[in-house]
């Protein structure tokens, strides 16, 4: 697979972006300053939350975009069992890494945003705090088996295998604050209430679009170093392939002897 | 899929454990020792413990778990035995299931002695004995089927001691936590709907267990 | 003919390196092949590879007619390897160990019995556990395993290391009988004088091909 | 005993952990793991995780240190790497410390990882620097010397993964205890003497690392 | 007579069983001694023995003049022992294993890499990880290290196992200059014929005892 990626002149990418992920960046990088003046100078203040319902735009968004991001590598994960092809591992492994990085800023921002609300920092009885950290974990897991030395092949089905069993948690952290509501300060679905004012709705689906493009962005360059390390790797084949081989140089000659001899009886 | 042969297997494993007597003179005592170190570090007062019994006994059949799932790996991978299995006509889901049903067997022995000595130490009275039965039961068929399940991914990759329990802890961790839950509704110790909690415990077992079986041929394929 | 093993420039990588650089050979029904080459040619990888065990990178393979780019699975039962590792469990005695490994291919409790006795493993050993044998004691008895087996398709990696002259004999034996009853057997050897096989085929590898491939008959046709 | 032969071996024990990345990939997010199992496992409110956040630390320093200790034992079993060093002229001390001394690098370094997790996590301050510092390395010290020691003595038996954590545990007890009281003085919630706490351990890293130089030799000497 | 070795009716209990029986043998330095004898007729266990590394039952044993019963550790830095077993770290290259144990042995990082070079793992293998070697390559590094310790008692089990025909050419070299330069070698093996030494003496064990003792000029002294 060839991408459209800007290349120098050996034909080598020097890059792994192309015009449309600059595209991609630049509106990007337009979207969040919009975002953050939307965030702290248009939305309004909460009645109860203060200032502190700002984290809204960045903690929900991204929390939603770590469970896309997981969801896609459980579906790279079930492909990759079915079709055994290098582009569905690679989109698997990509995505679980930057969904990590979606929960780690969730918990983050959660934690920011609980020490004013909660007054505390984490609340271990918490379902939800607690769910969304073993989902953590487990992906946490599933890159530290990515870094296991392993054949290709064989590093990619175990991996699949854990990428799917860690998607069970998706629904068990989107749920717990309903099946588990007297264990949980947290927040329950206060979006499909419909108690949001306008304009702090409008803030938070601009935050959504806004962190949409980030994953789109970020997955496309993360899919890109994956295939092209993975490309990498098979660079050296064809010479190896040939160094192997004049291993043999030698004793072809002295086995060509020998079987001029009539070979060993 | 046959019967007969995930009993071979699991009567195999049982044998070597029997053999080492790993169970009676290990496992139990580093169980009980747990016990005491919580106890310790806790430092807490009986009411305290009592509310936090479920929760012990729990911690405790996972790290035993972890414990008895290495020793199920290293069984096979000690001498090349795993691969060896590849070359019968054994259907995967037989070997799967024959180490999931002798490692329930080692895990549920244990959790009736804990749960004996937890009573004693931490004075809890049950008032639903069903409940805790069938809950111990299907927790305990989640977490030896999922361990297997893991135990082969991590196995044969030489950093297998440390890999395995990253990557065990989080899945074994939603069980316990049901399991702790349902077996503190069954001693009324909190107010849980323990069979509810149950529910959960039961897509678990079932889940892994499918999970296990289908994907168990995948994982031993290579080495 | 019936092509028991037939590669065709086969590749197999372990990890990064190319174990396999391009094997083409075949093997029919009945033959009994000596795979030599200096340390490190690749035969283990060879017999790895015709057991099913490691994915082929390029080229085809096919053992017992089955294709292994297709499915590797299928074949396993019918092949038997003796690898450098004996697939033994330590804590079992060497009875239990046999009766384990014919179990799941299988075999009656006689078969498992006679294989026993054959490799000399009668009387006391029986009940020592495989942790305590020596290296040789070790060998018989993943080879009475095989043995049980019966598979069609015999792969035997260096079959005569750590035996004693009687089990060199005894193995020689073996694999003259398998192949009389139409079985196929591949060995890897470094010191081919060791079986005296007057149908012997000798298959030199090095550097990851096959360099020469010499019939006892004088018929070599050596490949550069 | 040589002091080069010693470092020799211990850069070679850190150097075969760094290779496989242990620490940072498995060992790291495996404390994380332990932490989030206790906190659910006590479903305690803040307060009282306050109290019990040193008990937890050395509780999960524990059962790292016995990961850590099972993989140096492994990687001098695997291939029989033990005996062939009993026929060299390198001292048994020298091994002794040297091992001891890779353990104990690695159990520091990810101390200190959990320390500010666990500062993060628990909301503790500190209120005797000095003293969290100084009884930190006392304590590992006593958990590096007597693991390895232990180490040595679980080697070689088959069982050595259950065997192992059964003979340490009790004598890492005590250490656990005593550093867990310097930490909850230290960080001013509990009403302990500190320092007293810390002569205990002092005493416990001197006596089972002069323990472990004298004995180590005796211990390998038989596999 | 300066005996090396000076065994006298030993006796050495694996477990509960008795793996050598009596043992009476005297080796002189500078010989070279194959012991050969059937599977688990106790070579290994006379190795271990010799060096040191099993405690002795009964009788008596002097190994460099050193009496096994009162200080089994004493002699050990002069012994090299290649067992069946090759004592390398897995996880490390060839280069950083023979670098290891010639530090341990205290040789030159000259004489490491001449060990080396010598057993043919120059260049591509330096850098790949043992565990990743072929079973002869493997034998080899095992090989490299004991040629740096350069022991006064080499006790080699089965030193052609695993090795091509360069492999075994290049350990009966090993074998001979080590004799030459006056280093006493006792090697276990099943097929005596594969070392082709003229002052080659054949020890035949059976049973854990010395049934046979032959000087390779005919001076059998046979012991029923
Ligand atoms: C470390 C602490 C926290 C974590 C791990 C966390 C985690 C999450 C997760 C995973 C979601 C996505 C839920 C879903 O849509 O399925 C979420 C949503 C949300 N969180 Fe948090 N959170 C934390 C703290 C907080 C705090 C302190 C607040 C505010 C008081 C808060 C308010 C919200 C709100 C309003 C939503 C949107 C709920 C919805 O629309 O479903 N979170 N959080
Ligand atoms: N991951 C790897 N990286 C580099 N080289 C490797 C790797 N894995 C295997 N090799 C090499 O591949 C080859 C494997 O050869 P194989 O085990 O088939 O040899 P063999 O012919 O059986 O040798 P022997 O006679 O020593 O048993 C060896 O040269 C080994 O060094
Ligand atoms: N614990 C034990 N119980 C019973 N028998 C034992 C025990 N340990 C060792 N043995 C026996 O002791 C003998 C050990 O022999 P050793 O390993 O020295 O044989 P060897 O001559 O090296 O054989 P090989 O040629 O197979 O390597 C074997 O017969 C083995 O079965
Ligand atoms: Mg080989
Ligand atoms: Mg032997």
């Amino acid at each position: 697979m060839k991408f459209k990626t800007i290349e120098s002149r050996d034909g080598q990418p020097n890059a792994t972006s192309s015009r449309s992920t600059r595209f991609l960046g630049l509106c990007l990088a337009l979207g969040v300053p919009i975002l953050v003046l939307f965030a702290f100078v248009f939305s309004p203040k909460d009645d109860t939350m203060d200032d502190a319902v700002r984290l809204l735009y960045v903690h929900v968004p991204v929390a939603i975009f770590s469970y896309i991001a997981f969801g896609v590598t459980a579906m790279g994960s079930i492909f990759y069992l079915w079709k055994q092809s290098r582009w569905w591992d690679t989109t698997a492994h990509a995505s679980a890494e930057i969904g990590v990085i979606f929960c780690g800023l969730t918990l983050v921002t959660g934690s920011i945003w609980g020490r004013p609300t909660w007054n505390t920092w984490w609340e271990w009885g918490d379902v939800r705090l607690v769910t969304t950290l073993v989902m953590f974990l487990m992906f946490i897991g599933y890159l530290a088996l990515r870094q296991v030395p392993a054949t290709p092949h064989v590093r990619a089905k175990r991996a699949a295998i854990v990428g799917i069993v860690g998607t069970i948690n998706i629904p068990i952290v989107n749920r717990s604050v309903e099946w588990w509501e007297n264990s949980t300060l947290h927040q329950q679905s206060s979006l499909t209430d419909g108690n949001l004012e306008d304009l702090t709705l409008f803030t938070w689906f601009l935050g959504t679009l806004i962190f949409a493009l980030a994953y789109v962005w970020l997955m496309i360059h993360r899919f890109r170093v994956g295939w092209l390390s993975s490309e990498h790797d098979a660079l050296g084949y064809g010479a190896a392939i040939e160094e192997r081989k004049a291993e043999a140089g030698i004793d072809t000659e002295a086995q060509a002897q020998a079987s001029e001899d009539g070979g060993p009886q | 899929m046959e019967f007969r042969d995930a009993w071979a297997i699991a009567s195999k494993d049982l044998r070597i454990e029997l053999r080492s007597r790993i169970l009676t003179n290990q496992i139990a005592p580093y169980t009980l020792l747990i016990l005491v170190l919580f106890g310790f570090a806790l430092d807490a007062d009986t009411q305290t413990l009592r509310d936090t019994g479920p929760g012990l006994f729990w911690v405790a059949v996972l790290l035993i778990a972890l414990l008895a799932i290495q020793r199920a790996v290293k069984i096979e991978d000690d001498d090349a035995a795993k691969e060896r299995m590849l070359l019968t006509p054994v259907h995967s889901s037989s070997v799967f299931l024959g180490k999931a049903i002798a490692l329930f067997i080692q895990l549920f022995v244990l959790e009736i002695l804990l749960f004996f000595v937890m009573l004693a130490l931490f004075d809890l009275s049950v008032e639903d004995p069903l409940l805790i039965c069938v809950s111990a039961v299907l927790a305990t068929i989640g977490v030896a089927s999922s361990g297997t399940l893991y135990g082969v991914i991590a196995a044969g990759v030489g950093v297998r001691e440390t890999l395995l329990p990253i990557l065990l802890l989080p899945v074994l961790a939603p069980i316990a936590i049901g399991a702790t839950r349902t077996f503190g509704d069954a001693f009324g110790r909190v107010d849980a709907d323990g069979w509810a909690w149950f529910g959960l415990l039961s897509v678990f077992a079932v889940v892994y267990t499918v999970l296990g079986m289908l994907a168990y041929g995948q994982l031993m394929e290579d080495a | 003919m019936n092509d028991v093993i037939d590669l065709q420039e086969a590749v197999v990588t372990l990890g990064q390196f190319p174990a396999l650089t391009g094997v083409t050979l075949k093997v029919s029904q009945g033959e009994i092949v000596t795979v030599c080459g200096p340390n490190g040619a690749g035969k283990s990888t060879l017999l790895r590879l015709c057991a099913g065990l490691l994915p082929l990178r390029e080229g085809s393979a096919h053992i017992l007619g089955e294709d292994l780019q297709k499915n590797r699975r299928i074949i396993r039962q019918d092949v038997g390897l003796l690898g450098h590792r004996s697939g033994l469990y330590d804590d079992l005695t060497v009875e239990e160990n046999v009766a384990f490994w014919g179990q799941m291919v299988r075999a009656e409790s006689n078969e498992i019995n006679e294989a026993i006795k054959l490799l000399g493993l009668d009387g006391r050993l029986r009940k020592v556990l495989v942790r305590q044998l020596s290296a040789g004691q070790r060998r018989r008895t993943s080879l009475a395993g095989l043995v049980v087996q019966r598979p069609l398709l015999w792969l035997l990696d260096e079959p005569h290391a750590a035996l004693d002259s009687d089990g060199r004999d005894l193995v020689d034996g073996l694999i003259h009988e398998a192949a009389a009853s139409g079985a196929t057997i591949v060995l890897a050897s470094h010191a081919p004088k060791d079986i005296s096989s007057p149908s012997g085929r000798f298959v030199t590898l090095a550097g990851g091909r096959v360099t020469n491939d010499i019939n006892n008959d004088g018929s070599g046709d050596g490949v550069s």
